[in-house]
């Protein structure tokens, strides 16, 4: 015995039982409030197809709202609570809507609810309260949710006897096999509907099929057939609510099958009548399933409705349980079920229920044009069967009509994909049109969509049927529609004369069945999917306890503040020794490339807007490159280390575009060429080491004469062999020094003794960002928004005059070399901190001319100072605007000058 | 998710790959400005078969033409793009 | 034909709401009319009804290959909001807005436009400085825009994961507050019916085949149903523009890609407003049935199938549990997939084109949908006078070939992320 | 079934290979110094003292001493220090094949990837460089930057698994 609880109250259940099975057991059938009107609802199927019985299972962050109490296995423990009714299940004040119903007809909301945008939202406040479900967990989930993939030559969904038989074949001539059952045993129609194959086949089978390599996935459910064969598939390791093994509650497969055979079956169709969603109303093959497998008897007294064969096998079990068939109301003509030994009733349909204390009580027919009634605690309906064609569609197959079944078959599919059993051929039924009122008909029963409402939007024009669904959200609840959609196409068809083929169909598209949102995103649900990506010398730089800064992936140390400094005065400290003293930072993440072969140079100066191969062996220039468009995407130094060897570093942000960039210009534009373009980023972890004295502690470190600027040696440092760069991005002398990132940690620890024995100090991305803008150097990202040609950026003298570069050709177009274009521009703040981002204005009220890109102070002198893009800017130098950044209440009086604010001659790098 | 036979690497997963661009839009570095903007800024776009280029990006790298199906995703050719065939 | 009203579906109550009309007629196409839209979207239907009401043209049509928003009309995620950082993005959508905010009204139809906040998150001070200068921009053209510190964006959405730990921690949000969403079938639905009242022939199942030429100039379209004189014809099938294009021997600066959004089981409310972020790519929002709705970044690949990719779906899906952890054992039950127009700079397309009579509108990228009614507008009088308005003048075809692009993200020609 | 064991290999020099030219002539020429031929695409050969393995058409990364390639490349191709930026990560024990599948979409289960084989793939987002060493063994070549993320991410899907 197992012991849970719903609605607070504690019930036993036995191993094996469904919740709703275990609720039935106990005698609880009322367990549910329909969406919209808040009507009393009950268990209604005994699958995934059930539009009723949702319940919130388990608590804290394991709450599951919504779940179909059919679709899930009752374990020790377990908590149910209904939802969407207050105070409680069986007195809910929301029910009162019901009475206003009349009023609240399809697409009502369309058609009121005018004025302002405010007062609409007055109303929706207590629509939204109203709608909805269960309620939401907000603590955070405790458990995780595996993805995997998995490879086969054939997969089996439906481990019913055909699936089996199937699976088993192919795994037997040495097919990889994989075999998917949504239930937690094998082929569950055995136990509703005992057949030649019994118990000992289903374990012999699975047998045989794991000894020859087969893969057996219970309680997994194929949710989506997608492209070229990948069907997902989800698989329920725990129960819902359930504290997993290993903390891994569902599993994802994602498959690639070379063939896939659907053995879905069907499920069976209600009936539309009045009052046909009344708890104690079934589906008849539900109700064989309560019976037959978990030995549950739904009812005393059943009204059996059917226009089929099948529904007398559920007749006949709850007769062999003890229950008394009240009647069959069969809808096809004698003699059908004649020699039942059942009370039948032909030409026979459902007219409307009646109840009490949300129980049924009475049913009502139409036989042969009269009105019959019998008191019955139970209906089970049978309105036919719809084969599950959804993974067929999903798969893009089309689907043809089968006039016995009145069902969508499966037909042709441009995939790998064959159905088998019931779903490809499903039983043969009486076409049967509705004839009671249409008004409390209901064919969505969680929406709360009846006849009535499909009339009304065809009488209102909305005659598709996307249309229909849309305007009566028929098939847009937690079932998808998988019981109303043949009843709504059904009536859509009446409306229109045509038979249903002609009516129209919808589309299929995943999930199968509603799939978990931790599931879906897996290990991302953590990160996004965005994993942090990690420095080669994080380990000393977390020693001492930096501000971090996100740049792409990457953190970097943004500043490392000692003795309870700020961030800006960390940064500014650290600005002043490398304005006074000497610095050093980490730029391990700039994008860098190693070019080699005899096509080197020529192969540059296409990626590169600027000449190359004029360098001479051991001296490196600036450089940037241009989109194919002609607007600057990045920018960086190129360094020839050897006669045919090249270094190009670039930008952290922009590294894997470059990366694809030049692979992109190698592979695809060059093909020819005699050159290897290799992605050194990771390979080499930088270090730079920046200030007056930077040149000295070079000297010691290398234990020779550095490099002058814009050269370059190969050196050691620490004993470990080093490449010197001596290249300044902060106005300083100053020297990157690259070492292969496994031996990073040997190189940065000399270099920070020598620092620190000269009093200097380490230095993050916000000191450099000071330093840079003082200096007046760009950022990819900042003043190179991707919106900046080289003339904008005051870059165009630099341009290879001899062209040949990606980019020349965009440069030529025509607007390019238009007036009113934004251009680089210096900012002085003669009032007031200039804000970064700020908008520039002429006067206040008037619309931008311009916005600061980024702002700073002099590092020594104090004042604030901003790179800005202003239109035409290059002939504004002296102007004064004002930056002003509403949002933040913050502005300033600006003067427009030239972008540099620090040795703008360079005389700092000079030896 | 589509599989991609690679002519390097044979049957793969789509998510090894990435599109780059469709083949109409490859501008030659020689081309004549004019024609460069127009190849670069349209598109034939197809309701149907077109040319395009795919990097096996997360895989082994190279570049190839794959002629797809815009609608049903069919694919009828995958060839590769890049240096001389190296075996 | 009645009025809607609160009334109307009072008086229904007691007559089984038999009164109720067709909301457009189903009529068949005449042989000639002034100005032909092709594609019965939200943006032809608002052109449709604004040449109609406000360029006073009374022979109209609209002509659908399917059913009237049926595209990605009905197929986003339902954002209305003007927060862009360039000058002709903000004009136009800014015009737009206002006009969603009357829009109920204007058309007698509940188009549930609910302006609840869109907001942008930022996750560092980087991001926050970008949505200020953002915010600024917008602010200095008369757009509201508001910057919300860490404790306001916890206590506007409670359920935002506002740890430091979290690896897209909160520092605060953008928000502009008369941004929200709206019912999208119902915006179809609405313009449908007020065009129809004011004379426009709607048209379904017509779909546009070839273009009938009179020299250079475009004078009729050939459809399933036959031949259609026209005056003029303006394109606005966005996602299916390159095609519809080509008929005519155009190319685009157009990539048609699939855009897939889904939606989660209904719950109580639990998100108040529109969540997106300057880092991520997603977009949370939770409708009025309880369902939370999301979207994220386009397939990337070219793509006119109307189907989503798996992987695709589960990226989008873990940037948004990432923001709102709590959506974790919320059941996703249905996705959909729009096939968009993916411009060359991310701007949409409106205006002429070099074929006398032509006109067209797309290249939306996934911003079409708040656009509808100013896209309309512009676009009617685009058609109505010959001449682009001043708001959609920027967003000129030939703006690509020329070096005027409006590239709001500066990601270049490209339409992935390269 | 053994436990699975996963752990970082020591740093070692590993080098990109690539051949621009003439490949039948540097193959050749690869022999006669080198004693085994360049492997195909897919697959490793070598010794203790230099393995080569080809994850790309133009490119091989070598394991070992380096020194000799760049006299037989001469002019047809160029040999790239790159193993600063690389971690070996060693998977040893039964179930690496299971192990390689989460997170995945490289079919390291089937049966003819085995010893001697290479593939790059995508694994949790990060892109994974495969050798199988042995039936029991297979070492993954994994960027720097990513390699303790995923290091973490196996040990956790080995721990589940084993389970």
């Amino acid at each position: 015995m197992i012991t849970f609880s719903f609605d607070g109250k504690s019930y036993t259940a036995r191993e094996g039982d469904t919740l709703a099975a275990a609720l039935l057991r106990n005698g609880v059938g009322l367990v549910g409030r329909s969406f919209k009107y808040h009507r009393p609802r009950g268990i209604m199927t005994a699958g995934v197809e059930e539009p009723n019985a949702l319940v919130t299972i388990g608590e804290g962050g394991r709450t599951e709202p919504n779940t179909r109490a059919t679709d899930v296995f009752v374990y020790e423990g377990l908590v149910a609570k209904s939802q969407n009714r207050w105070p409680n299940l069986s007195f809910d004040v929301g029910s009162v809507l019901g009475l206003a119903a009349p009023a609240l007809s399809a697409g009502f909301y369309y058609k009121t609810f005018f004025g302002s945008a405010k007062k609409w939202m007055f109303y929706e406040y207590f629509i939204r309260k109203a709608a909805g479900l269960g309620n939401a967990p907000t603590q955070t989930d405790p458990d995780r949710f595996s993805q995997r993939a998995a490879f086969c030559d054939l997969l089996v969904i439906g481990a019913g006897p055909a699936g089996m038989q199937a699976a088993v074949e192919a795994a037997e001539v040495g097919k990889r096999v994989i075999l998917v059952e949504q239930d937690n045993i094998l082929a569950p129609s055995l136990l509703r509907d005992p057949q030649a194959q019994d118990a000992a086949w289903i374990k012999a089978t699975a047998e045989r099929i794991r000894a020859a390599g087969g893969r057996i996935l219970t309680r997994t459910t194929a949710s989506g057939y997608w492209e070229h064969d990948l069907v997902t598939l989800t698989q329920r390791i725990a129960e819902p609510g359930q504290i997993p093994p290993h903390n891994v509650a569902q599993c994802l497969w994602h498959v690639r099958a070379g063939h896939v055979i659907l053995a879905t079956g069907s499920i069976e169709r209600p009936m539309a009548f009045a009052h046909n969603d009344r708890p104690g109303v079934m589906l008849s093959q539900a109700v064989r399933t309560y019976v037959q497998r978990f030995g549950v008897v739904p009812g005393k007294r059943a009204v059996i409705a059917t226009n089929n064969d099948d529904a007398y096998k559920t007749a006949q079990a709850l007769k062999d349980a003890g229950a008394h068939i009240v009647a069959i109301i069969d809808a096809r003509p004698a003699p059908a079920g004649a020699g039942s030994g059942f009370r039948v009733y032909n030409n026979a349909v459902p007219l409307s229920t009646k109840g009490a204390r949300h129980c049924l009580k009475s049913v009502t027919a139409l036989v042969d044009d009269k009105t019959v009634s019998w008191d019955a605690d139970l209906m089970a309906v049978s309105g036919g069967f719809t084969p599950v064609v959804h993974l067929h569609m999903q798969a893009g197959g089309t689907l043809d009509w089968n006039e016995h079944a009145q069902a969508f078959v499966p037909a042709a599919s441009r995939q790998n994909v064959t159905t088998i059993g019931g779903a490809a051929d499903p039983q043969a039924i009486f076409k049967m049109v509705p004839v009671s009122s249409p008004k409390k008909s209901f064919i969505d029963f969680q929406n709360d969509v009846t006849l009535a409402d499909v009339d009304l939007a065809w009488a209102e024009g909305y005659r598709s049927v996307e249309h229909l669904k849309r305007y009566t959200t028929l098939g847009m609840a937690t079932d998808q529609g998988k019981l109303s959609n043949m009843a709504a196409l059904g009536r859509l068809a009446e409306k229109q004369g045509v038979a249903i083929p002609e009516a129209g169909l919808t589309t299929f598209r995943p999930p199968y069945t509603p799939v978990t949102m931790g599931l879906i995103a897996g290990a991302g649900a953590k990160d996004a999917g965005a994993h942090i990506r990690r420095l080669a010398l994080y380990d000393l730089h977390a020693a001492k306890n930096p501000i971090w800064q996100p740049l792409g992936y990457w953190f970097r140390p943004r500043a490392y503040p000692t003795g309870g400094e700020t961030l800006a005065q960390a940064a500014l400290r650290e600005a002043k020794a490398v304005r006074n003293n000497v610095g050093m930072t980490d730029v391990s993440t700039l994008a860098k490339f190693e070019i080699s072969g005899p096509d080197a140079a020529a192969f540059l100066e296409i990626i590169c807007a600027t000449t190359v191969s004029k360098l001479a062996v051991g001296r490196g220039r600036y450089t940037f490159m241009l989109r194919e468009d002609g607007v600057v995407f990045d920018d960086g130094t190129v360094w020839r280390l050897d006669e045919n060897r090249y270094l190009l570093t670039s930008s952290t942000g922009g590294a894997d575009r470059m990366a694809t960039h030049i692979s992109y210009v190698r592979q695809v534009l060059c093909p020819q060429m005699r050159v290897s373009a290799v992605n050194v980023q990771e390979h080499y972890a930088g270090i730079a080491v920046a200030g007056p004295k930077a040149k000295s502690v070079l000297a010691t470190l290398i234990g020779e004469e550095p490099p002058r600027h814009m050269s370059t040696v190969p050196a050691s440092i620490a004993g470990v062999p080093v490449i010197i760069l001596a290249a300044s991005y902060s106005g300083e002398r100053a020297f990157e020094i690259y070492v292969d990132a496994s031996q990073a940690e040997a190189v940065w620890a000399a270099c920070e003794t020598q620092v620190n024995e000269v009093g200097g100090a380490l230095y993050g991305l916000e000191a450099m960002e000071f330093l840079r803008i003082e200096k007046g150097h760009l950022v990819v990202g900042g003043e190179v928004d991707g919106r900046m040609t080289p003339h904008d950026l005051a870059l165009d003298k630099m341009l290879n005059k001899a062209g040949g570069y990606v980019g020349a050709s965009g440069l030529a177009r025509p607007a390019l070399a238009e007036t009113r274009r934004r251009q680089l521009v210096g900012l002085e703040a003669i009032e007031g901190d200039i804000p970064e981002g700020a908008m520039l204005v002429t006067q206040e009220g008037a619309s931008p001319v311009g916005h600061v890109s980024a702002a700073a102070f002099r590092i020594i002198e104090g004042g604030s100072v901003a790179l800005g893009q202003l239109t035409d800017g290059f002939a504004r130098h002296g102007e004064e605007l004002i930056a002003t950044s509403p949002t933040r209440g913050q502005k300033a009086r600006v003067r427009v000058v030239v972008p540099h604010f620090y040795d703008a001659a360079g005389e700092r790098y000079r030896d | 998710m589509m599989q991609f036979t690679c002519p390097h690497c044979g049957p793969r997963a789509q998510a090894e790959f990435v599109y780059e661009r469709t083949v109409d839009s490859v501008v030659a570095l020689d081309a004549p400005p004019e024609d460069a903007m127009r190849t670069l800024f349209t598109r034939n776009n197809p309701r149907g078969v077109d040319d395009e280029i795919w990097r096996h990006t997360y895989g082994c790298r190279a570049w190839m033409v794959i002629t797809r199906h815009r609608v049903t995703n069919e694919i009828s050719a995958i060839r590769a793009v890049g240096p001389e065939a190296l075996t | 034909m009645s009025q809607y009203s609160a009334f109307g579906l009072l008086r229904g109550a007691f007559n089984g709401q038999k009164h109720w009309q067709p909301a457009w007629r189903d009529p068949q196409p005449k042989s000639h009319y002034d100005i032909i839209i092709i594609g019965g979207g939200g943006h032809g239907l608002a052109t449709a009804y604004y040449l109609a009401k406000v360029h006073g043209l009374k022979n109209i049509a609209v002509l659908e290959k399917g059913w009237i928003g049926g595209g990605n009309t009905g197929r986003n995620t339902t954002i209305v909001r003007s927060n862009y950082r360039l000058k002709p993005l903000h004009d136009l959508f800014e015009f737009g807005l206002k006009m969603w905010e009357h829009l109920s009204d204007d058309l007698n139809y509940n188009v549930m436009f609910s302006p609840r906040g869109a907001m942008f998150l930022g996750h560092s001070d980087a991001d926050m400085t970008k949505l200020a200068e953002r915010g600024d921009a917008m602010r200095c053209d008369g757009i509201d825009a508001d910057l919300m510190t860490r404790a306001e964006v916890a206590k506007f959405e409670p359920l935002l994961d506002m740890s430091r730990g979290a690896r897209f921690p909160i520092d605060g949000a953008l928000i502009q507050r008369r941004g929200g969403t709206a019912r999208h079938d119902a915006v179809a639905w609405g313009y449908a019916r007020a065009a129809d009242m004011l004379g426009v022939d709607i048209i379904q199942k017509c779909e546009v085949t070839g273009f009938v030429r009179d020299g250079a100039a475009v004078v009729g379209v050939e459809t399933t149903r036959g031949r259609i004189g026209a005056g003029r014809v303006g394109i606005c099938v966005a996602g299916n523009s390159g095609h519809v294009a080509g008929l005519a021997g155009l190319q685009l600066p157009v990539e048609s890609q699939t855009l897939q959004a889904m939606v989660t089981e209904g719950v109580k409310p639990m998100i108040n407003s529109v969540i997106m972020s300057q880092s991520l790519h997603c977009y949370i929002s939770q409708s009025d049935k309880g369902g939370v709705v999301f979207g994220g970044d386009p397939d990337n690949w070219p793509s006119y199938a109307q189907r989503g990719n798996s992987k695709v779906m589960e990226g989008a899906v873990a940037q948004g549990l990432a923001l709102v952890p709590a959506l974790s054992r919320l059941r996703m039950v249905r996705t959909w997939s729009g096939v968009t127009d993916m411009s060359f700079d991310g701007a949409p397309i409106i205006g002429e084109t070099p074929v006398k009579n032509l006109y067209l509108n797309g290249g939306w990228c996934y911003g079409g949908f708040k656009a509808t009614p100013a896209s309309g507008w512009t676009y009617a009088h685009t058609l109505a006078t010959g001449t682009p308005h001043a708001l959609n003048a920027p967003f000129a075809l030939d703006r690509f070939e020329r070096g005027a692009t409006i590239d709001e993200t500066g990601s270049g020609p490209m339409p992935n992320s390269r | 079934m053994t436990k699975l064991s996963i752990s970082m290999l020591p740093a070692a020099p590993l080098h990109a290979f690539e051949i621009w030219g003439n490949p039948a002539a540097v193959g050749k020429r690869f022999k006669a110094a080198c004693g085994f031929a360049l492997p195909a695409l897919g697959r490793s050969d070598g010794t203790a003292a230099l393995r080569l393995i080809r994850f790309e058409p133009t490119v091989w990364l070598v394991e070992g001493d380096a020194s000799p390639l760049a006299s037989i490349l001469s002019d047809d191709g160029a040999v790239t220090a790159i193993g600063g930026g690389i971690v070996r990560i060693r998977l040893s024990g039964n179930n690496w094949r299971t192990v390689l599948m989460e997170g995945g979409v490289f079919d390291a289960e089937s049966p003819t990837f085995a010893a001697g084989c290479s593939a790059a793939t995508i694994i949790d987002h990060v892109n994974v460089r495969l050798h199988v060493v042995d039936e029991t063994t297979c070492d993954a070549y994994v960027p720097l930057s990513f390699s303790q993320g995923l290091l973490h991410f196996w040990t956790q899907a080995a721990d589940a698994l084993a389970g």
